[in-house]
């Protein structure tokens, strides 16, 4: 067995990965509050919470419940702005053998563009657009629920960026293919998805909305099916490559994500129930790779169609 | 502050009247970094529960390797009652130890305030201000009812007055309204519970001239400080996004009564 | 406790229901192999599989998978059409004392309306119209994910409806207010959410689709936070009444769906995991407004906005 | 059919082999109505699999209100996985019992074939074939390999043949060729096991002039007859659609291989 040579690594709109697994934006920090439980240099890549191009302070608490097999979140993109986030985060991440994959936010195209100017000289590695936030009113949702308004931000951002783009999309729309070509027509080097799927729980006993925002994004296993499926359809949809997410909490959950077409997979909400996974993922991946005999990952990309 | 996760042995379980369970643990690795104050993330076993729980020390031994959780079942269905069904033998996940516990000012004669299902938590405080002489202090109890828990081990260690929601024991009316009948006095006010017994406190103290440390409670996802579900305002913007929100699982539970929103 | 007189029945469309509760169509056949399990009499209505003009074979096997607190179906709708429906199901239903909803499929506006013409006469309570099965090809779906086409079999069947229709709504959309809106517009007397959502398993073993027809429609307790919000979405929308489902599988569940705004609820997947769902919430909603003195179950009808 | 949701007890429970699992139960309700092949829904208490696990009546004793169901683990974090796990005293909530069961023709020498884990079925229904003289009957099992899970049952009820995948025991092959191998004749082929083999009987039957009675496994969800899930190709139409497709669990598992397109 362990004569049987692997490769996981994989380029990913040229950056080349050690492997295909990240953290997905929001559920991990930047690294820092999880780097005592799990070695960073482990993970292909560590993805950031949004960031803007100034603080934000979020939704009013409650911001969390939790739901069968999943959770509902209402953070509201809080964050401390692009200064403090290049200064401190990036900083710290940069100590390690890892690749940094900047989630921004903003109300306006403006504001996309302006962190995304302010990150174009950084040793940042890739940028992924967050259009997709159900948590916040103005910006985020909008532009991620129209294929019209998601080219122009794509076009817009693209203008600007010096590292290759990830648009992350949402699964609140009708036709997820669709939304994926107009990034691509708008000039994206890849797409993430899903988002989190609007959802909202109320309390019976105290009749009231078990959130301060009402609705929150709906996140792991059990929106797995889900996602699996919309990667799918992307794959066959656009040709650039895909970061698949939503549910992730196994190694076999991250492959099937890759079997359905994505060449990177983060892991989310999955790292509140078991901190350590991303790294049982990365060895799980290799496990199944050498019980299968498969010498390389992107063997797997997209192999189940 | 250093933390780990561990899988944890149950030692002991046993209710401490109704509703409320006194589960002990052998956890040496938790047990060894862990501060009164501090509390840990419990995860269900329950495979569609997907949350940890946070659940505050009540008491730890390095020595032994044990943790003592003393916690209130919330209703039907829930993690809390799947953790009371848990017998000796039996294992459950851990993360911790969690948040920055209390630190105590040596020297001046503290007040402990607990209420509610935030009596536990002060007791190994107790406990350690009088192990290590840190400071005279007065213990007060607010509980709903009858159902005293823990309040026997609590007169070991110091002097406690009680209060109970209904009357059934000591002064009628909250942990203040013991103070008040029961004239304690001191230099610093250590409190966990409801969020109003907490603002009656930090107003008592402004009064006062006191110092009032307080415990607080939020909705929590990832239990470390990196989701950002968890936060209180506070009166100062926060050292990790400059805005006005402290996380209470990594900046706090413990803040100083002035520095946040009550 | 029991001196205290609760009202459940509820007004639906104008048919008196002794209670809310009902079942998803599709998860309880005709209610025939139920009927040693559920005493039919307790329900205040049944809704039936799915009945088209002529039999539907429906799709391949693997027809169903298990997924994280849900499951994911491609049965395709198969049926022994309106005939048999009317002389076996239809007559063995008349049986009990319980309201009937028929849920009617087709593959075009012409097979809706043919069978909303075969049950003009008979003793049907009320019409269930599905245009939201993702597992079809022709029909269905498409209908359920475009406003105008909505709008347009609405008015159709309801030109030939003597019982009051009921539109059964996809959740597979960017805009679920919008399509209840068009509902509501075409005639129809009420609307009932969700139906399921597209979703997909690999099986990472074989590397093959987990079931034949590649999608399924997810359902069960993962997709009810997701109900429930789109339940809340439609009745700030709209005047008609609603029907909830997705995911109920508890009295807690249920009581959620009516707090959000639905005056019924129906219960599916969960009967697959425990038979005598039904009764038990029927019972448990009478539990819940004895605990907290709700005289009248309309009372908690979209009690929380 | 009658059928009813019961809470087993587990009486005990043993592997017999890796991966094949004997489960000793007791259930009286659906003891009393059990019939040789039908089969129950086994319902995981992993609250996020929602789905019953269909398992045959390998064994059911109406006086003493026993199951006996003997399965395989089909893998990690599987229902079946758990089943395993279950000691003497634990529960599990089954319904049942359901299908239709076997019919035998009385006087009719039987072939009774059972291969994989179409073997367990197979067993009950030999001891009734002798308790009640119904015919005389052949066994035919087949392995995979060296473990001959329950042959030694098989062996005391009548005389049994036996082929194996990899040639461990008797007749290198399929159950098929330990027939051929062994000269088993007969009037009434009763088959449980994988398809290929369920193909290969049928073809032999018919080329014999045989009647063949085959049990079918599908993916199912409600388990009795609702939903439509769990669906073979049926020759003529069916009674309930009036299409082409008998309900596995409901019109089967047994069918006579005629009725069905294997
Ligand atoms: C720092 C801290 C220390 C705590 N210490 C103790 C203690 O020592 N003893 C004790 O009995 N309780 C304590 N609590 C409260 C305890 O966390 C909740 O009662 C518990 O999480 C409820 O979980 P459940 O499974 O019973 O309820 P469920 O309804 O199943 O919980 C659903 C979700 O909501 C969360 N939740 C529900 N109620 C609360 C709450 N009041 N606070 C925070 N999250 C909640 C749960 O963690 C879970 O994520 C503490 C809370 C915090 C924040
Ligand atoms: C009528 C009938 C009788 C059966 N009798 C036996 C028996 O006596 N002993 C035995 O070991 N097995 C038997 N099986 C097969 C058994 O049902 C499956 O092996 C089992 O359901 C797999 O569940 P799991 O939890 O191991 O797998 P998981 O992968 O966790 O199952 C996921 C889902 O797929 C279904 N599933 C997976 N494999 C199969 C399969 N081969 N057939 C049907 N559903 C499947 C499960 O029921 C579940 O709904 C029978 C199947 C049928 C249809
Ligand atoms: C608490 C929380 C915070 C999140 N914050 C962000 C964010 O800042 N930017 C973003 O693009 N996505 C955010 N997401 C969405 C996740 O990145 C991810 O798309 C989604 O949760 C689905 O993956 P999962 O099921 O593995 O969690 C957040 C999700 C959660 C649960
Ligand atoms: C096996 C199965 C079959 C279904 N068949 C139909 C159908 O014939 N017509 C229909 O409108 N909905 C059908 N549905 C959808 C359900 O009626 C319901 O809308 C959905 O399952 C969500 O509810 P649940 O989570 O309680 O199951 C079916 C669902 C399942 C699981
Ligand atoms: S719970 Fe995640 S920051 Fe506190
Ligand atoms: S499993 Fe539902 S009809 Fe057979």
């Amino acid at each position: 067995m362990s004569e049987f040579n692997i490769n996981t690594a994989v380029d990913f709109c040229g950056i080349p990965m050690k492997n295909p697994v990240t953290v997905a934006s929001g559920t991990f920090g930047s690294g820092m509050e999880y780097s005592d439980l799990v070695d960073l240099n482990v993970l292909g890549a560590v993805t950031t919470k949004g960031v803007a191009n100034h603080p934000w302070a979020g939704n009013p608490t409650p911001r969390v419940a939790e739901t069968k097999s999943g959770m509902l979140n209402a953070i509201g993109l809080q964050n401390p702005g692009i200064d403090t986030f290049i200064e401190r985060d990036l900083a710290f991440l940069k100590q390690y053998d890892t690749r940094v994959i900047v989630n921004v936010c903003g109300h306006s195209e403006e504001e996309y563009v302006d962190v995304v100017e302010r990150l174009a000289d950084t040793d940042v590695d890739l940028l992924e657009i967050n259009i997709s936030c159900p948590n916040v009113k103005e910006g985020g949702i909008a532009f991620g629920q129209d294929p019209k308004q998601a080219m122009a931000i794509t076009k817009a951002v693209k203008t600007k960026a010096k590292q290759p783009i990830i648009m992350k999309l949402s699964p609140n729309v009708t036709d997820i293919a669709e939304m994926a070509r107009a990034c691509e027509a708008g000039g994206a080097d890849a797409v993430s998805l899903i988002n989190t799927l609007t959802g909202m729980k109320i309390d019976i006993h105290r009749r009231t909305f078990a959130l301060a925002n009402k609705t929150g994004g709906m996140s792991g296993p059990a929106v797995h099916p889900i996602a699996v499926r919309m990667v799918y359809q992307v794959a066959q949809a656009v040709n650039i490559p895909i970061i698949g997410m939503g549910g992730i909490a196994s190694t076999e959950d991250a492959i099937e994500m890759i079997l359905a077409g994505a060449t990177m997979v983060s892991v989310g909400t999955a790292n509140f129930f078991d901190p350590t996974i991303t790294q049982k993922i990365v060895a799980g991946i290799e496990d199944y790779m050498r019980k299968y005999q498969i010498a390389d990952i992107r063997d797997l990309i997209g192999a189940v169609r | 502050m250093q933390k780990t996760e561990e899988m944890a042995t149950v030692l002991e379980q046993q209710a401490l009247g109704s509703n409320i369970f006194d589960l002990k643990l052998k956890a040496p690795q938790i047990a060894k970094l862990a501060k009164a104050g501090q509390f840990v993330s419990v995860y269900p076993n329950r495979a569609d529960k997907l949350l940890p729980r946070p659940i505050s020390l009540c008491g730890f031994d390095p020595k032994e390797g044990s943790l003592r959780l003393v916690y209130r079942v919330t209703g039907e269905h829930t993690g809390t009652e799947e953790f009371s069904r848990l017998q000796a033998g039996d294992t459950i996940r851990l993360l911790g130890p969690l948040g920055n516990g209390f630190t105590v000012e040596p020297g001046k004669k503290a007040i402990l305030v607990g209420g509610g299902i935030g009596v536990p938590p002060m007791l190994e405080l107790a406990k350690q201000i009088k192990a290590q002489q840190l400071c005279e202090q007065t213990i007060v109890m607010g509980y709903r009812d009858a159902n005293t828990f823990l309040l026997d081990e609590f007169e070991q260690v110091a002097t406690t007055v009680v209060s109970s929601d209904d009357g059934a024991v000591g002064t009628k009316g909250t942990a203040i309204d013991a103070i008040l009948a029961n004239h304690v006095t001191g230099d610093v006010i250590y409190a966990c519970g409801p969020k109003p017994m907490l603002r009656a406190l930090r107003d008592y103290a402004r009064a006062k001239g006191m110092r009032c440390f307080v415990s607080m409670e939020e909705r929590m996802a990832c239990g470390i400080g990196a989701c950002l579900a968890c936060v209180c305002q506070s009166t100062h913007e926060d050292g990790h996004s400059n805005v006005k929100n402290k996380r209470v699982c990594a900046d706090g539970p413990v803040f100083d009564a002035e520095e946040i929103e009550l």
